[in-house]
């Protein structure tokens, strides 16, 4: 307010378009996607082929549907580690079902409604009670898991209908698009746009960033949460229910240990673990990369342990690069000056 | 000062905080409640010397995982890494023994711990030099000591035989009928609590967790304490994985697979504040000890098997949702009180 | 023979050629990597290979988990190896991808765990469930002196194997040995410290316990380990199914009389021959098929694709030391 | 506080020489000139964003300059941490409160410092015994034992001096520690620096208050837009002069009330009631009219707030809008009848620090803005252009992060955030808090011509020449209760304050 009588005129964006678009995460992860792709079709025997596709594909889907919810609740700032165990749950329960006479299609009907109920469950404990979903989560972790091999103990239920299995592993006639990715292209875009461009998510990133201050602007922070976690546990059945198809097999322990490929898949697609940012064109490139590695490195032979090691050094060195980058800018910017710059 | 008249009452307030921070006691009570129940099933679970033995025995290790989880926690860090680092030190353990047959068996100690600091070291400075979040560096670090773990490791497999007899004892022995593995426990236990209660650093720590962007404004050496934390964590899951070979004896590539969400939930049930800045490394141990107890327990208690999982999640769950009624119980008591003051 | 330089070729070239001269490329893929037990098999495997010229090698899961392995043998079809030898993590988890990788011209043979029959062209069974229940169950009786509680400390609860042998060993005991009780069955998840504290529970809710029977290697290492210095040694007996170097001390120590096993090398050095022997030509799976195995000699093809490969042997203190894996 | 009076020292305690910061684009200090002299108090003003806090937090090594020199006892220094300028002995109080909420009072003035005894252990004992000494010395009674999580600002910022104190340093550093004190802790502060001084002490005093600077400061420094304009003894200057040196030209009248229509009932309160926080609240605000809820900071008039637009639960009583109840514990019904609330803690509850200044002012509007249940890119940036050039939002561009504006222009995101939603009824929370002259008379202006719109505005301040300037009806505020109701015409000073302490009084 230098002077009153001049009219303030204000840019929309601080940056140009091509500096907003280029130097993303997002845009970084899916440059090493198409690298990881273009050196493995160029060096690694039998990769170029329509086969890997169709197996990359089919070996991710169930991460990729979990992921899309997963997103939109690490950045409102929590998490859930319990999908893994709903997929169990889910499974086993279509199993249980299944054998017990209920037709398939009611079946897997009921297992997807258990999920949004376990998903309201971890929801409700988080946003009624108040408690941190990353200790109520590790908390469910336990309990649908043991639900699960509890449910059906030794046994595993195998002999699925013919039809369900093939339209679980099948894919769309002459390309290697298994039909279950076209679900998830179009729960992709469902979420894509619920995240990005309604309402509903710009109070996502909202409560991510500040739930003080997304309350004060009349966001309702707990429904928004709670609408997450059933959205959350949801597709984990879902996706649990494609994990039985898949192999034709329910049994309690399948997909043990899936919530750690979920969220290391989120993280490296850009989210923040605190919330607030992230997109989820990312997460999808994320979770893309993380497989197209492990299904190349297995065709070049390269063992499980070392998958792991890449694994793990990839997610470090995707969250780590920003920071070191800033840093040697400081310091190339700074040379000469004895105190480097400390604000966060 | 007429809007600061509740001195009497508050007074009282604070009284009930310190009664807050004896929290741990509802652990101990649960935890001791467990044993009496399952005692009283089976006498055996308490009056056998074997069940006596397990009972302080069984929880020692991931104690000590515990221990150091709550000191990162407490930073309002995490660190998820510490199953592959208990895993990669008893490895390292039990390859010593191997390759290195002379080597006096107490020095196996220090090389554990150290490996294991140095493990944490890699996490801490990830976290606190690149300011990147710890649960993702250390779900980084999870598949990467793994993998590292897998890789070393190979199909390789660490016997008793391939020990010595004295170091495999200390995994059974007990001193006064308590078990060495126990004692040891124990006693890092009470360094830490001493430290993290009465020294500057200790207290810092919890600053740290409280806010860290207020520790960095006052001029709190945030960095160097974090480091301190997971070099900590790191070191304890180092001397776990030390003392995990000298008890099971056999150490393959996956020793320790897991072990994280029962060190995080361990703490976590001992009241430790998943955000950091409250909470002890004494209720993280008592935690353990009812995790691990429970788990004991429902066997003799003629749960299946199949359900012991599903139990174990249900006591989280409870434990959580406890500490929050007591919590949400005293904040009504200070309201009524302030009330009180007004009249 | 073949040299060793040979054998650790990495098998990127081996599925070329494999597809040029139906060269004897084979993999072996067991339930995870990091076992014993499955070192020791595809070692034998790997043996049998350099005899007849082939190329060995050994992909896996690091943790025994059936969808993991799915993904292997996606990859194995893909390079187009000569065959695969498998452990199966579940018996139809697993089956889509093997047929998938036959369709593709990739022989299966499955060993020491087996999945459905249409979905592999042979088993290679390291022994009847009936012959493995039985020694266990004789051992057991004869250990306690046919009466007393017992109780079995097993793998994972969805392990194939061991529910099958252990619903044998049920029906056993009731028909011939009505003295003994079978007071629990638990599972250890063939983690040693699952194992491990399985045991210990297990001893404080039975005090009365005389045996406990472990068919798998890790559960028997691990109940014995804890029994060595605890007060049942001596008044609880171990026994079921272990490898020697494992049990050695324990053997020595006198805290176990005497296990069983087939010899695991020779499990996957007849899953290589039998490999060999389906690319070839010379079998197809079919039952009265035979093959040639090396130094183990002739094998038949049974019903419904089983190969077996001989009766369980007992290990005691008399013969332990002329084993080593 | 045991230095001798070193008064006449000739070397100035620190001296800033053509400091200039620069966060990316954005410059908060051109070149900035101070001189602080021992035992002499120093004001430090300007408006917001002049880069008061900036140069506060470069003298503390939170910050590293990007140029110029900064020279302590006569020597060029650099301080690359908090740690280093607080050993060298200065002592700073943050703009916005920084302490730790789990710990206890006493914890928290001592961080770092804590008395000892063998072995290295804390000596809690005394720990306790010296924080009660100052707080006694500054009037303050807060238990040291209790955690500091659940105090009202002004207690924090109580702590935060304390804090400051009990560092017995040569140089303090307080910037704005007043705004969220009322009278008689001033009066307090204000002796104890005064003491401190006396001992020697070169003290830096930032504030929007210009009485404070006047009874307090020796000298006053004014900035503008991150350079030197002028020091001066304060015997030396007026507050006219200073103003047309922050802000560059004259400022019309500071309460430029207008007088406006008073229509029907907007806002019903009725036996609000809420245990421990407030008891029996009914009122009503009128359509045109300002009623000023006024009171000692700590009788609970912001928690009344919250509780009427329904962040906050209460237990009993109605809250309607134009006859519409509105639901309990339900900030988007309030919205939806009609009512806004800018709130007390800007940082934490009015704007989303991280989130672009767009984002901020259209999020309480994005559903209605909304096409078809989509927001596409350019929607929310037209409306958010519109509503920063109402208010004048001094940003480059609309996606820069809230967080880096000034207090000030972060105040006026909020403000354009809840007047984009058209309210009848405007809750705000002490709406110049931190905030300079000639914003204050902007956002005075602003409440008056929307209240002559027809907005039912109910104002809450602590500053009772805002309060009397402004309101058209005064309600008094004291433990949780109304204890009087004032007309415009017969509120003084002397009678709200007899209001605000009056209960107390009678206890005593
Ligand atoms: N961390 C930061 N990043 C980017 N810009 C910043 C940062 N801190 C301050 N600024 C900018 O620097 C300028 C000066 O801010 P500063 O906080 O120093 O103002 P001030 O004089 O203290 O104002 P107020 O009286 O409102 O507290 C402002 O334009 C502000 O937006
Ligand atoms: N006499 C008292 N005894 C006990 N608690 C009190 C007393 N007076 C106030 N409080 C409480 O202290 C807290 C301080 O509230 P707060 O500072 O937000 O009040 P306020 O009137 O809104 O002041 P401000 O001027 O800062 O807005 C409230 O929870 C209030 O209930
Ligand atoms: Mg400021
Ligand atoms: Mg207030």
């Amino acid at each position: 307010m230098t002077d009153a009588t001049t009219v303030r005129t204000y840019r929309d964006y601080g940056q140009p378009l091509w500096r907003r678009i280029l130097l993303t995460r997002e845009t970084g992860i899916i440059a090493a996607l198409a690298a990881v792709f273009a050196v493995s079709a160029a060096s690694v025997p039998n990769f170029a082929s329509e086969l890997t596709l169709q197996y990359l594909l089919l070996d991710t889907a169930a991460i990729l549907l979990i992921a899309l919810p997963m997103t939109m609740v690490i950045v409102t700032g929590e998490i859930d580690l319990s999908v893994a165990s709903v997929v169990g749950l889910s499974s086993v329960l279509v199993g249980v079902l299944y054998q017990g006479g209920v037709p398939m299609a009611l079946a897997a009907l009921i297992a997807v409604a258990a999920g949004a109920v376990a998903g309201a469950f971890n929801g409700f404990l988080v946003t009624v009670v108040g408690l941190p979903s990353l200790a109520v989560t590790i908390g469910t972790l336990a309990l649908y898991r043991g639900l699960a091999v509890g449910l059906l103990g030794t046994t595993a239920v195998t002999d699925f209908p013919d039809g369900w299995r093939d339209a679980a592993t099948g894919t769309i006639p002459g390309t290697p698009i298994p039909w279950v990715i076209v679900v998830f292209g179009v729960l992709a875009v469902a979420f894509g746009l619920l995240l990005h461009f309604t309402p509903f998510g710009r109070g996502v990133f909202a409560i991510g960033l500040s739930d003080s201050a997304a309350a004060f602007s009349g966001i309702r922070v707990g429904r928004t949460k709670l609408i997450l976690f059933v959205l959350t546990g949801t597709v984990s059945a879902f996706a649990g229910i494609y994990f039985t198809l898949r192999y034709g097999s329910a049994r309690g322990d399948n997909a043990t240990g899936l919530e750690l490929a979920v969220i290391a898949a989120v993280l490296l697609g850009g989210v923040s673990i605190f919330g607030g940012r992230g997109a989820l064109h990312g997460v999808i490139a994320g979770v893309l990369l993380i497989g197209t590695l492990s299904s190349a490195l297995r065709l070049a032979n390269v063992t499980s342990d070392v998958i792991n090691i890449i694994t793990g050094t990839l997610l470090i060195a995707s969250v780590v690069s920003p920071s070191v980058t800033a840093w040697v800018r400081n310091r190339w910017a700074r040379r000469g000056r004895s105190a480097a710059v400390s604000q966060p | 000062m007429s809007a600061r008249t509740w001195n009497a009452s508050q007074t009282m307030l604070s009284r009930l905080g310190s009664f807050a921070r004896i929290r741990e006691v509802g652990i101990l009570a649960a935890f001791v409640l467990v044993v009496a129940v399952t005692t009283a099933k089976n006498p055996n679970f308490l009056f056998s010397p074997d069940g006596f033995r397990d009972l302080l025995l069984t929880p020692s290790i991931l104690m000590l995982v515990a221990v150091g989880q709550a000191v990162v926690i407490i930073t309002r860090n995490v660190d998820l890494s510490v199953g592959s680092v208990l895993g990669l030190s008893a490895y390292l353990t039990g390859r010593i023994f191997v390759d290195f047959p002379s080597l006096p068996w107490p020095l196996v100690f220090v090389i554990g711990i150290a490996f294991g600091a140095c493990l944490g070291l890699v996490n801490g400075a990830l976290v606190a030099f690149a300011k990147v979040p710890s649960l993702v560096i250390t779900l980084g670090t999870l598949y990467a000591y793994r993998g590292i773990n897998v890789w070393w490791t190979g199909s390789d497999r660490i016997n008793a035989s391939d020990m010595p007899d004295g170091f495999l004892a200390l995994g059974t022995d007990s001193v006064a009928n308590i078990p060495v593995l126990t004692l040891i426990a124990l006693l890092v236990l009470g360094c830490a609590a001493w430290y993290m209660h009465t020294q500057r650093g200790g207290r810092e720590l919890y600053a740290i967790g409280s806010d860290p962007d207020a520790a960095r404004l006052y001029g709190l050496r945030v960095t160097r304490r974090v480091l301190v934390a997971f070099v900590v964590s790191g070191a304890l899951a180092g001397l776990a994985g030390v003392l995990y070979a000298a008890r099971y004896g056999t150490v393959n590539s996956q020793v320790g697979s897991g072990f994280e969400l029962e060190a995080v939930g361990a703490a976590v049930i001992g009241g430790v504040a998943i955000f950091g800045g409250s909470g002890s490394v004494f209720g993280a141990a008592i935690g353990a000890y009812l995790l691990m107890t429970i788990n004991r327990a429902l066997p003799v208690l003629g749960v299946d098997d199949f359900w012991q999982r599903a139990v174990v999640g249900a006591l989280i769950l409870g434990a959580i949702v406890l500490d929050r009624i007591a919590a949400a119980r005293q904040v009504k008591r200070f309201a009524r009180m302030r009330e009180a003051s007004h009249d | 023979s073949s040299s060793d330089g040979e054998s650790s070729d990495p098998s990127g070239s081996a599925g070329a050629a494999g597809a040029e001269s139906g060269d004897y490329s084979i993999t072996f893929l067991p339930k995870n990597l990091g076992n014993a037990y499955f070192d020791t098999s595809d070692a034998g495997g790997e043996e049998a290979i350099e005899e007849f010229g082939g190329t060995y090698a050994e992909v896996g899961p690091a943790e025994a988990a059936p969808d993991a392995q799915v993904s292997y043998i996606n990859t194995l079809a893909q390079q187009g190896v000569g065959a695969v030898a498998v452990s199966a993590n579940d018996p139809e988890a697993i089956c889509d991808a093997l047929n998938e990788a036959r369709d593709a011209g990739t022989k299966v043979v499955t060993f020491d765990s087996d999945t459905n029959p249409e979905c592999r062209d042979l088993f290679i069974n390291q022994a009847t469930a009936d012959g493995i229940a039985k020694v266990q169950v004789d051992m057991i009786a004869e250990q306690i002196g046919d009466a007393g509680q017992i109780a079995i400390l097993s793998a994972s609860a969805n392990a194939t194997n061991q529910n099958a042998w252990i619903e044998t060993m049920e029906q056993l005991l009731a028909d011939e040995h009505p003295d003994i009780e079978l007071v629990d069955v638990v599972y250890g998840d063939d983690d040693d410290q699952t194992s491990f504290d399985k045991t210990a529970a297990l001893l404080q809710t039975y005090p009365d316990l005389k045996g406990i029977v472990s068919p798998t290697t890790v559960g028997i290492a691990a109940a014995a380990r804890y029994i060595s210095t605890s007060d049942a040694k001596g008044q609880v007996a171990v026994t079921g199914l272990g490898t020697p170097n494992q049990m050695r001390e324990y053997v020595e120590d006198g805290t176990v009389t005497a296990f069983a096993l087939w010899n695991p090398a020779d499990l996957g050095y007849l899953a290589a021959y039998a490999a060999k022997a389906l690319i070839d030509g010379d079998i197809t799976g079919a039952e009265g098929d035979s093959f040639e195995a090396g130094k183990l000699g002739e094998y038949t093809v049974d019903a419904d694709g089983t190969v077996l490969l001989g009766d369980p042997y007992v290990f005691d203190a008399d013969n332990i030391g002329d084993f080593d894996f | 506080m045991t230095t001798p009076p070193t008064q006449g020292h000739s070397t100035p305690a620190l001296k800033l020489k053509d400091v200039a910061k620069a966060f990316g684009s954005v410059v908060a200090l051109k070149r900035a000139d101070l001189t602080l002299a021992h035992g002499s108090i120093h004001a430090l003003i300007g408006e917001n964003g002049a880069g008061k806090s900036t140069l506060v937090k470069i003298i503390a090594g939170v910050y590293q300059r990007d140029a110029g020199t900064l020279e302590y006892d006569g020597e060029p220094v650099d301080f690359a941490s908090t740690a280093d300028s607080k050993a060298a002995g200065i002592a700073v109080i943050y703009q916005e409160p920084t302490l730790f909420p789990d710990l206890s009072v006493a914890e928290n003035v001592f961080m770092g410092r804590q008395p000892l005894r063998s072995l290295g252990r804390i000596d809690t004992r005394a720990m306790r015994e010296q924080v009660a000494a100052i707080f006694s010395e500054l009037g303050v009674d807060i238990d040291p034992d209790r955690p500091t999580r659940g105090l009202s600002i002004a207690d924090q910022q109580l702590i935060e001096i304390a804090k400051a104190i009990s560092l017995d340093a040569k140089v303090l550093i307080m910037d704005e520690p007043t705004a969220a004190l009322s009278g008689v802790e001033v009066e307090r502060l204000f002796t104890v620096a005064r003491s401190l001084r006396d001992q020697g002490c070169a003290i830096m005093f930032i504030s929007h208050r210009f009485d404070e600077v006047f009874a307090l400061c020796d000298t006053v420094t004014v900035m503008r837009d991150g350079e030197y304009i002028a020091t001066s003894p304060i015997a030396d200057t007026t507050v006219e002069a200073m103003v047309r040196q922050m802000v560059g030209r004259d400022v019309e009248a500071l309460f430029p009330k207008v007088e406006s229509e008073i229509g029907d009932v907007v806002l019903r309160v009725d036996g609000l009631h809420q245990t421990g926080e407030f008891t029996d609240v009914s009122f009503d605000v009128r359509a045109g009219e300002i009623v000023a809820l006024a009171g000692l900071v700590g009788a609970g008039r912001s928690e009344i707030a919250r509780a009427i637009f329904g962040v906050d639960p209460y237990e009993g009583g109605t809250v309607s809008v134009g006859g519409n109840t509105v639901r309990r514990k339900d900030p988007a019904d309030a919205m939806r009848k009609g009512i806004a609330l800018v709130p007390e803690d800007r940082r934490h509850q009015g704007v989303v620090l991280e989130s672009s200044v767009a984002r901020n002012v259209t999020m309480a509007i994005r559903r209605t803005l909304a096409r078809g249940g989509l927001l596409w890119g350019g929607i929310e940036n037209t409306a958010a252009r519109e509503w920063a050039a109402r208010l004048e939002v001094k940003t480059a561009a609309l996606d820069a992060e809230s967080g880096t504006l000034s207090g000030g222009n972060q105040q006026k995101v909020v403000l354009a955030k809840w007047l984009a939603t058209h309210p009848r009824v405007l809750i705000i929370d002490e709406p110049t808090r931190g905030i300079d002259v000639g914003t204050k008379a902007e956002v005075h202006r602003l409440l008056s011509t929307l209240a002559s719109q027809g907005l039912a505005v109910l104002m809450i301040s602590s500053e009772l020449p805002e309060v009397l300037g402004m309101a058209d009806r005064i309600l008094v505020v004291h433990e949780g209760r109304i204890t009087a109701h004032l007309p415009r015409e017969t509120a003084t000073a002397e009678n709200i304050m007899f209001a605000a302490t009056h209960a107390a009084e009678e206890a005593a």
